[in-house]
């Protein structure tokens, strides 16, 4: 499925966000996680609320500043760039798509200078009549009207919104997407034309995502390879089809195991498998360990044995 | 299970809220039945209508809303035609609600024990002491640990998973006969989702409770109920069991629902989806709210609205599709698959 | 439902061209922009629009009148002092030139005064009261608007640097307002009162050296909860510079705040200039204020009451007005109100 | 009209309203006539003010004069302090030694100044026991002065010549007239119910005053407060026997009834140019000029409206007379106080074109009061009245004037002097060249003069001397060293029930000994 | 918590010493003596007097020797009351002022909630309507103005009260009505703000689906939760009755510190207006500072936060 040999487009080593460093109570949000994306896959990240999804993102996309780690895009150092122009290419080559169509999108500014901003600030536009062009092109490109240019965000529809946003994005030819949680808000009529639109814009650009959601259906159906995050660190990391099949980390299982699927039969024989995730807290020294090709597990010394075990099992 | 005594009984049910843009026709002619001790689900997406039906049930809708048709039968009586005190010693007591937000649905600066305590001290009749005595035995039952300590905590002391739970033990406190749970688990994280539907569940086998569930997530309507209600645009637009729904779908916005929604087999390159949103309810479009959003519209579906066609005892659905002058169509693949996995299920049962 | 016999057509159950019907992504209503929304909504409100055209008159009149020599140079007629108002045609007592003294209403339009017609009577120096309260009004709402322009300026900024650079910056800035808040602002009115020559200069300086701390407060406010919304992520993601995103993302969305502040710093500082002129280091004579006008009423106004009723009551409308605006503004600014 | 209609209380004390707060019971520190009045009602020095500018026996019996005017002897009555104690000439002579002292502090040392030896003694250079007071055994009294006084009789009856309790100030220390319990007293009332900071005291009828069964009334209650509005509001339902007025409406509604007394001041308000900063001042035509534009009776009548009358001429007319005739119709000159408005223009233009100035712009200062402030937007539209004369107007505190005044910062300022003794020099000596208050710093050399021989030679021959103060009056009128404007008058409402109420327009305002009530 | 306190103790202080090093500046710009006929005086006996209120002194030596003073409560001699310490002068003076302000406070807070719970229930009708002007009356009519008219009608024309002056309960209500308005509007507003939005809520809601009776609602739920909030404006309150306390007790001639205020400005007693400025500031912080306590102790969402702050 995934070219296997296509280049590291991202690769994020021993990184460490906290907050509040300094004061009484440090929030170590994203505590030295550690994983690459391949340019072209869809990475998918899951994990409960408060796992720092949204962290890594913004530590990626340098909205922060890393407490520790590097974050290499193409590579080069996020946090070593030099110049205003290195600076410039840098983010327009990675955008985000925001969870929250209602928040995401400034209320005073028109659907048409939202979607212009990115080109206003690269002046990727000859002139006045050029940069129209491209936004009406843009809107056509995720399913609106070039009428709909010259109204408010609040006359929208969460789904459109969420549209607007990812012409937003696309507006400086990024090639690398954080989507993080864009379809959660929206309704599930909704979410799969924003999917659709998502996967549909990969294809066509050679975009590299990194997919952010809790919902594990459709990161199942959306990601080649998926990282599992709990409390701030990596649990697992493996190809889409291989962690739903063998899911090595206990808390893989538990939060498969409660993923509701609209299928009555499997939903009366569900089981649930409890977490518990003092385990982690126990002392032990722990680090991402290959058990299978490609199949990434957080493990002690003394439990790579076990994990191996249940691969085989 | 079956059990065929209706403990609700809506009927033609209309509401509309005035604004300033002109009248929301938020619910438009709706009916169904409760049985006892059973669950309905009623998904739809945002909007539609769901929340509206629910809170005309507990007598709770906004000032500006005008029932304009319909009537709420509650073991006889229509609760639309009841007054305000008369309401009152319904609610929390017979016909009790979770609501979805567990964070903000809690008074902030009243203690947890206390605000389980008050259905009963109200309803019952109990002192503050026998309330607090048996609210703490809700508190345990519903699974809050070491709940004697904590029956003393403000509700900020607790997660969102905890505080759910005590949500539904102040709903469940008076055993009602009815409990509405309006999204309950939308903004809960899975697991936490999972072992709070889990508990629902055994909470209303010991109880013996009527659930009206409303929720837009299909896979927990698969899990949780036993019938399912379908709304569009303030109107239901098929329901039948669980099984009927989800195996033998025959509205295509129910198809669009199950389609949108990948499974964790689901492969194909483009999911299924629904174009467009949905209608504005100032003005509702003529004919089938649905037509222009659905692939299998028919020129009818612009001009008439659809009537109610039975599937089988239990199952009707509202679409031209099924009139015998309409044309076969074929679902979509996945659909299709549902389709045949029931008549197959239904061939060696029967 | 079969029995409604309605004509169909041939073709009602023929499945509709592939396309045609499915976009649903037109609008229908007509485009309504925020200031749009918002002026719908303030207009439904009657109270405010009401307010609103007070003040616009109050406005107008006051700055207005000062263009007719006649009004704008009030003279003194120290004969013709004191005199109750007398408005030509109408003969209501209060109004036509008679006044009570010593329990019996008399003419005091009396010898000298008797050809002379003060609408709302004359002062102490024989001034036309009416001409004194244009006057005073108008000095009253520069004196706010002057204060106003305090408010969008330190106020506004300090809020958004505060609130936008946050981390030991903004503590710091937080502090200093503390401290500055725990000076009860009337002393600090008075002290620099001493210090400076009284008059209009003194005021705005000692009410621009406060008024704008509440300003500031809502702004970082409401900086700090915009600074975190997505959409100003969005635009730092993009690379926007600072600079830029204060001035197009959040000064636009702040715009709602500030001009309800605004509508509630205006009173007030008309209020604290009338409190000043009580205590007697408000604007120096001849100039007056509204509130100088009414602490010379109040102090003879067992016996001529309209010299205080007449600057009181406009002053109450004027407050009154910008208080019902600012409400309204509020409700109207508030997307949650939306009916 | 009709303010008879007021309530009248029944209680056995009078209820006596005053502007400000009592600041001190200290007879060697007061400055103010609210001290003045309470220290003065509730001690008595060795002679005590009778109407029209007499003096009558106080603790001295009888006092003579020595043929130079240079020694007084007076003789003292047996009385007692209200401890109990005897007041003998060694508490004359402890007081007035306490006052001189320079580690005191006292501010109204200077009215010693002829004392012998009180102005060394100011200066630190003899010790206090040189000053030229001596006891002569327990009840005489010897006082001796430098040069003949003319006026010295009116100068110990006031508060700081009253006698002082040595026993009673060391007794109290630092407390010593902070409080009134801090205190002795040896005149007709006592004080109570004074802190030290609150608004109210009272006077008590003295039991130990020598002629306690001639006082009538069982005590005066003083309450301060300063918003007239109040205090005439009080004055109408009866709580307060008296009340002072302010502005011409109160003044109007009581002006004719029998309760209404416009009590004369020893004050005159009056314009200082300042010819030092602006040196067109020097020009007699200019200052004429100024003087004619103002109306005073249109001033006075129509704007202050408060009682007060238009300026005779500088001195302020009742305060003191010579043979049966006021200082003032002696001097009796209309220069200098009239209003001709032509003539100021004519003037006006002459004098601009003798200093060679086309148009002008100036300020004028004054207080903060009402009147201050009526005065200057009078004065304003006054003087704007000269063509090419621009005026603005500046209002502060009275004390802030006060600074500005005697630092030469201003242009003109409204200035008021208030005699400390009746007698016409009180006021004359402030414009000799460099006399204190001179703050326009005007100058005459025949003024100088005159003032130099009232003082000096003709000190001890009433009649020279009284010539030379009213030929002095006439040179600064005449050349118009300063513009008089008015002599102000307080006016009070008193209920009918109380009479015997004795006022002064200097010194201490009032005397509570022979007043009485009557209730109905 | 001991940490917090100890902070804000801190920053109570350094607000204290800006104050009095600005105010002690500023009052040295000013022209002017304790000397009330300065020029008449020789230069000796000027000395004299200056000395005795330690204004020979270069002005550092004055400045440091007015902090230590004013470490100690001591802040120097009045000029308008000669030997009258100036902290006796406001402590004699407070009990008035202290009084008048706490009933004011206390009418005011509670006629205020009254008024804006009662707007917030029977929101857009008339009786919000109503409730809403008279708050905004409260806030619109000068204090003087109402003063001037409460003495006028109740005191002089109908003879109900005492006009002015102190001594006894009586005497107290009509300044503390004229005071009251102000807090009684300005908490009006606020609680009826609070209150509609609590009522709003979603555990509003939630009572309401428990089967609690309007009154039930209001009384267990909504009220308490509107009326925390409605502590943090106690400080502003403050502010507003320290202010109007000026006029009003001018007004109605009581004995307080706010006239006192009035008079020293007048009389220019720069050690006596240095002395109140930092009372009132000392006032305003304690209030600011006992009501953030406050609030954290009722509030049961802070009141773990605020002692770990
Ligand atoms: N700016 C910040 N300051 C302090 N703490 C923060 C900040 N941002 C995030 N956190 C904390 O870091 C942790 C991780 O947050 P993050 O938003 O990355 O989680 P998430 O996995 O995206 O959760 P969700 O599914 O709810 O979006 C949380 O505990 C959050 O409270
Ligand atoms: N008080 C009200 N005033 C006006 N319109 C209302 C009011 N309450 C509900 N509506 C409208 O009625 C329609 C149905 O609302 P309802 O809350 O029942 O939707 P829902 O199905 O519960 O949606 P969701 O999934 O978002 O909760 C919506 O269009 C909504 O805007
Ligand atoms: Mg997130
Ligand atoms: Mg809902």
């Amino acid at each position: 499925m995934l070219d296997k040999d296509a280049p590291k487009i991202l690769e994020v080593k021993n990184l460490k966000q906290y907050f509040n460093v300094g004061k009484k109570e440090v929030v170590k949000a994203v505590d030295d996680i550690t994983f690459d994306v391949y340019e072209g896959e869809t990475f998918g990240l899951v994990g409960e609320s408060g796992s720092g999804k949204t962290t890594t993102g913004r530590a990626i996309s340098h909205l922060y500043e890393p407490t520790d780690g590097e974050i290499i895009f193409e590579g080069k150092d996020v946090s070593k760039l030099k110049t205003k122009a290195q600076e410039k290419e840098f983010r327009s080559d990675i955008q985000t798509i925001f969870q929250d169509p209602y928040a995401s999108l400034n209320p005073r500014m028109k659907v048409k200078d939202i979607i212009a901003e990115g080109i206003d600030i690269n002046h990727l536009a000859k002139d006045k009549a050029d940069r129209d062009h491209q936004v009406e092109e843009l809107l056509e490109t995720v399913g609106l009207n070039k009428e709909h240019a010259n109204r408010y965000p609040h006359e929208f529809s969460g789904g459109q919104r969420q549209r607007i946003g990812i012409a937003r994005a696309l507006a400086v030819k990024p090639k690398f997407i954080i989507a993080d949680e864009p379809i959660s808000a929206l309704d599930v009529s909704i979410q799969a034309q924003v999917v659709n639109l998502l996967k549909d814009l990969q294809k066509k650009r050679k975009l590299t995502y990194l997919f952010i959601a809790h919902d594990l259906s459709m990161v199942k159906y959306i990601s080649d390879r998926i990282g599992v995050m709990h409390y701030g660190r990596m649990l697992e990391i493996a190809d889409a089809d291989e962690l739903y099949a063998n899911p090595l980390h206990d808390y893989t299982r538990s939060l498969l195991s409660a993923v509701p699927v609209p299928d009555p039969e499997f939903e009366r024989q569900r089981e649930i498998v409890d977490y518990d995730a003092s385990v982690e807290s126990d002392g032990k020294e722990r680090k991402l360990v290959e058990i299978a090709p490609n199949h990434y597990v957080r493990a002690a010394e003394d439990e790579i044995e076990m994990y191996k075990s249940r691969l085989k099992g | 299970m079956e059990n065929n005594e209706n403990i609700l009984e809506v009927r033609n049910l209309s509401i509309n809220f005035q604004t300033y843009a002109g009248t929301v026709q938020a619910i438009r002619d709706i009916s169904f039945d409760l049985k006892k001790g059973e669950t309905l689900a009623i998904v739809g997406e945002s909007g539609s209508g769901k929340s509206v039906t629910t809170r005309s049930i507990m007598g709770l809708n906004a000032s500006n809303a005008d029932v304009v048709s319909g009537s709420i039968n509650f073991k006889g009586e229509d609760i639309l035609k009841k007054n305000e005190k008369e309401l009152g010693q319904l609610r929390g007591k017979s016909i009790a609600e979770i609501f979805q937000d567990p964070m903000t649905s809690l008074d902030p600066t009243m203690k947890i024990g206390r605000q389980v305590a008050e259905p009963l001290m109200i309803h019952q009749g109990l002192s503050r002491e026998k309330a607090m005595e048996k609210a703490l035995e809700m508190l345990k039952l519903v699974g809050i640990t070491n709940a004697e300590e904590r029956i003393n905590d403000y509700p900020y002391q607790f997660s969102g998973g905890m505080r759910q739970r005590i949500v539904i033990a102040i709903a469940l406190v008076n055993y009602p006969e009815i409990l509405i749970a309006d999204e309950p688990t939308t903004a809960l994280d899975v697991t936490i989702q999972a072992k709070i539907l889990q508990l629902m569940k055994e909470l209303q086998q010991k109880i013996n409770t009527s659930i009206i569930f409303i929720t837009h997530d299909l896979g927990v309507v698969a899990g949780m109920a036993d019938r399912v209600a379908v709304m569009y645009a303030g109107k239901i637009v098929e329901y039948g069991t669980v099984d009927e729904i989800f195996y033998n779908p025959q509205h295509p916005y129910t198809w669009g629902l199950l389609g949108s929604m990948p499974t964790l087999d689901t492969n194909e390159d483009v999911l299924p989806s629904i174009p467009g949103t949905p209608p504005d309810l100032l003005e509702p479009p003529v004919g089938d709210a649905f037509a222009a959003r659905n692939s299998y519209a028919l020129k009818i579906d612009t001009i008439e609205e659809p009537p109610f066609f039975k599937v089988s005892d239990t199952h009707y659905a509202a679409t031209w599709l099924l009139d015998e002058r309409a044309p076969k169509v074929t679902p979509p693949a996945d659909i299709v698959k549902r389709q045949e996995h029931f008549k197959n299920r239904n061939q060696t049962q029967g | 439902m079969a029995d409604k016999s309605k004509e169909l057509p041939q073709d009602a159950f023929e499945m509709l061209s592939d396309g045609a019907h499915l976009d649903n992504e037109k609008i229908a209503a007509p485009s309504l922009t925020f200031v749009k929304d918002s002026w719908r909504r303030l207009k439904k409100n009657k109270a405010a629009m009401i307010s609103l055209y007070i003040l616009i008159f109050l406005f107008v009149v006051s700055f207005g009148s000062a263009l007719f020599p006649s009004i704008r140079n009030i003279a003194t007629h120290p004969t013709l002092n004191n005199l109750p108002p007398r408005i030509p045609g109408i003969d209501i007592p209060g109004f036509n030139g008679t006044l009570v003294q010593g329990g019996n209403r008399i003419n005091a339009y009396t010898g000298a005064a008797a050809n002379h017609y003060f609408w709302l009577g004359s002062d102490y120096l024989g001034r036309d009261l009416f001409a004194r309260t244009l006057y005073g009004t108008r000095i009253s709402l520069i004196i706010a608007v002057v204060a106003t322009f305090f408010d969008l300026t330190i106020g506004v900024a300090y809020g958004i640097i505060s609130g936008w650079i946050g981390g030991k910056v903004d503590t710091f800035m937080q502090r200093v307002i503390e401290i500055l808040l725990s000076i009860p602002n009337l002393v600090v009115m008075i002290l620099l009162l001493l210090v400076l020559k009284p008059g209009i200069g003194a005021i705005i300086i000692a009410i621009a050296f406060s008024s704008w701390i509440n300003m500031a407060r809502l702004v970082r406010a409401q900086t700090l909860e915009l600074k975190n919304q997505e959409f100003v992520l969005a635009a730092r993601s993009l690379g926007e510079s600072s600079l830029k995103i204060a001035f197009k993302h959040l000064l636009p969305n702040l715009t709602s705040v500030i001009i309800i502040n605004t509508m509630f710093t205006i009173p007030s500082a008309i209020f604290f200039e009338a409190f000043l002129s009580f205590i007697g280091i408000g604007v120096p004579a001849p100039a007056a204020s509204l509130g100088t006008l009414i602490s010379n009423g109040q102090k003879s106004f067992q016996f001529l009451p309209y010299q205080m009723w007449v600057p009181a009551i406009v002053l109450s409308l004027l407050m009154i007005a910008f208080n019902i605006l600012g409400d309204g503004l509020r409700d109207a600014f508030d997307p949650k109100s939306r009916e | 009209a009709c303010g008879n209609s007021s309530k009248e209380s029944t209680s056995k004390y009078i209820n006596w309203q005053e502007n400000s707060q009592l600041p001190t019971l200290d007879a060697s520190k007061a400055t103010d006539t609210v001290s003045f009045g309470a220290l003065n009602n509730s001690n008595e020095g060795l002679l005590i003010n009778a109407s029209d500018n007499k003096v009558k026996p106080g603790v001295a019996e009888s006092y003579t004069v020595s043929k130079d005017g240079k020694t007084y002897t007076f003789n003292l009555r047996h009385s007692k302090w209200s401890d109990g104690k005897p007041v003998t000439a060694k508490d004359f002579v402890y007081g007035w030694q306490r006052t001189v002292n320079p580690k005191t502090a006292s501010q109204y040392s200077y009215l010693f100044s002829d004392v012998k030896n009180a102005d060394a003694i100011g200066k630190g250079q003899t010790p206090v026991s040189s000053l030229g007071i001596k006891a002569d055994g327990d009840y005489k009294v010897v006082v001796t002065l430098d040069k003949p006084q003319n006026y010295f009789k009116y100068l110990v009856t006031m508060a700081p010549f009253l006698p002082q309790s040595e026993a009673a100030v060391k007794k109290f220390g630092s407390a010593y007239g902070t409080t009134s319990k801090d205190m002795v007293y040896n005149g007709p009332f006592k004080i109570e119910g004074w802190t030290g900071t609150n608004n109210s005291w009272t006077l008590v009828k003295n039991k130990e005053y020598y002629n306690a069964s001639k006082i009538k009334v069982a005590g005066v209650k003083f309450n301060a407060q300063n918003d007239s509005n109040t205090s005439v509001n009080q004055y109408e339902t009866g709580s307060l026997d008296e009340a002072v007025l302010s502005g011409a409406q109160q003044v109007g509604k009581y002006k004719g009834t029998s309760e209404y007394h416009a009590l004369k001041q020893a004050s005159t308000f009056y314009i200082e140019l300042n010819e030092k900063k602006d040196p067109m001042f020097k020009n007699a035509n200019i200052r004429k000029a100024i003087s004619l534009a103002i109306d005073r009776k249109e001033y006075t009548g129509n704007t202050l409206g408060d009682g007060s009358i238009p300026a005779v001429g500088y001195v302020s007319p009742g305060m003191s007379e010579r043979n049966g005739k006021d200082f003032t119709a002696d001097a009796g000159t209309t220069t200098g106080v009239s209003y001709n408005l032509s003539e100021a223009k004519k003037l006006w233009a002459k004098g601009l074109k003798e200093v060679g100035k086309k148009s002008v712009s100036l300020s004028i200062l004054s207080d903060d009061t009402d009147n201050g402030k009526k005065t200057t937007e009078f004065l304003q539209t006054a003087l704007e009245k000269l063509p090419g004369l621009k005026i603005s107007t500046q209002n502060i505190p009275f004390k802030l004037r006060l600074a500005h005044s005697q630092s030469g910062q201003f242009d003109m300022v409204v200035s008021a002097w208030g005699a400390d003794f009746p007698d016409p020099i009180s006021f004359l000596e402030l414009f000799t060249t460099d006399g204190s208050y001179n703050n326009g710093k005007w100058s005459n050399a025949k003024y100088d003069e005159l003032i130099k021989n009232a003082d000096g030679k003709d000190a001890n021959d009433a009649a020279k001397r009284w010539d030379d103060m009213v030929k002095a009056e006439q040179v600064l009128m005449s050349d118009q060293g300063i513009i008089p404007l008015y002599h102000s008058v307080q006016s009070r409402v008193i209920k009918s029930r109380v009479s015997g109420v004795q006022f002064f327009p200097t010194g201490s305002p009032y005397d509570f000994r022979d007043a009485k009530i009557t209730n109905k | 918590m001991v940490k917090y306190l100890s902070k804000r103790i801190f920053y109570l202080l350094l607000t204290l010493f800006i104050v009095v090093t600005v105010t002690f500046f500023l009052m040295k710009i000013m022209p002017g003596t304790p000397l009330a006929n300065e020029a008449k005086l020789s230069v000796a006996e000027r000395n004299m007097v200056l000395k005795q209120y330690g204004l020979d002194k270069p002005l550092w030596q004055q400045y440091i020797s007015y902090i230590v003073n004013a470490v100690q409560g001591n802040f120097g001699t009045s000029f308008q009351f000669s030997d009258q310490p100036v902290s006796y002068l406001i402590s004699s003076r407070m009990g008035p002022s202290l009084l008048i302000g706490l009933q004011a406070m206390i009418v005011g807070v509670l006629a205020g909630i009254v008024v804006g719970a009662i707007g917030a229930i029977k929101k857009s009708t008339w009786v919000d309507t109503s409730t809403t002007i008279i708050s905004i009356l409260g806030i619109s009519i000068p204090s003087f103005v109402f003063s001037v008219l409460l003495q006028y009608v109740i005191a002089l024309k109908w003879g109900l009260l005492p006009i002015a002056g102190w001594g006894g309960f009586a005497y107290t209500i009509l300044p503390t009505l004229a005071l009251a308005a102000m807090p009684l509007a300005e908490s009006a507003r606020f609680m009826r703000t609070e209150m509609v939005d609590v009522l709003s809520s979603d555990y509003i809601e939630l009572a309401r689906a428990k089967g609690l009776s309007k009154f039930g609602i209001i009384y267990h739920h909504a009220l308490r939760n509107s009326l925390i909030p409605l502590v943090t404006i106690i400080g502003p309150l403050a502010v507003n009755i320290m202010t109007g306390s000026l006029v009003v007790e001018n007004i109605f001639a009581i004995p307080g510190i706010g006239e006192q205020f009035v008079n020293s400005v007048l009389t220019n007693d720069y050690p006596t207006i240095m002395g109140l400025t930092i009372m009132y500031c000392f006032l305003l912080c304690v209030v600011l500072l006992i009501t953030d306590i406050v609030y954290g102790l009722i509030d049961p969402r802070i009141r773990i936060a605020g002692g770990k702050n």
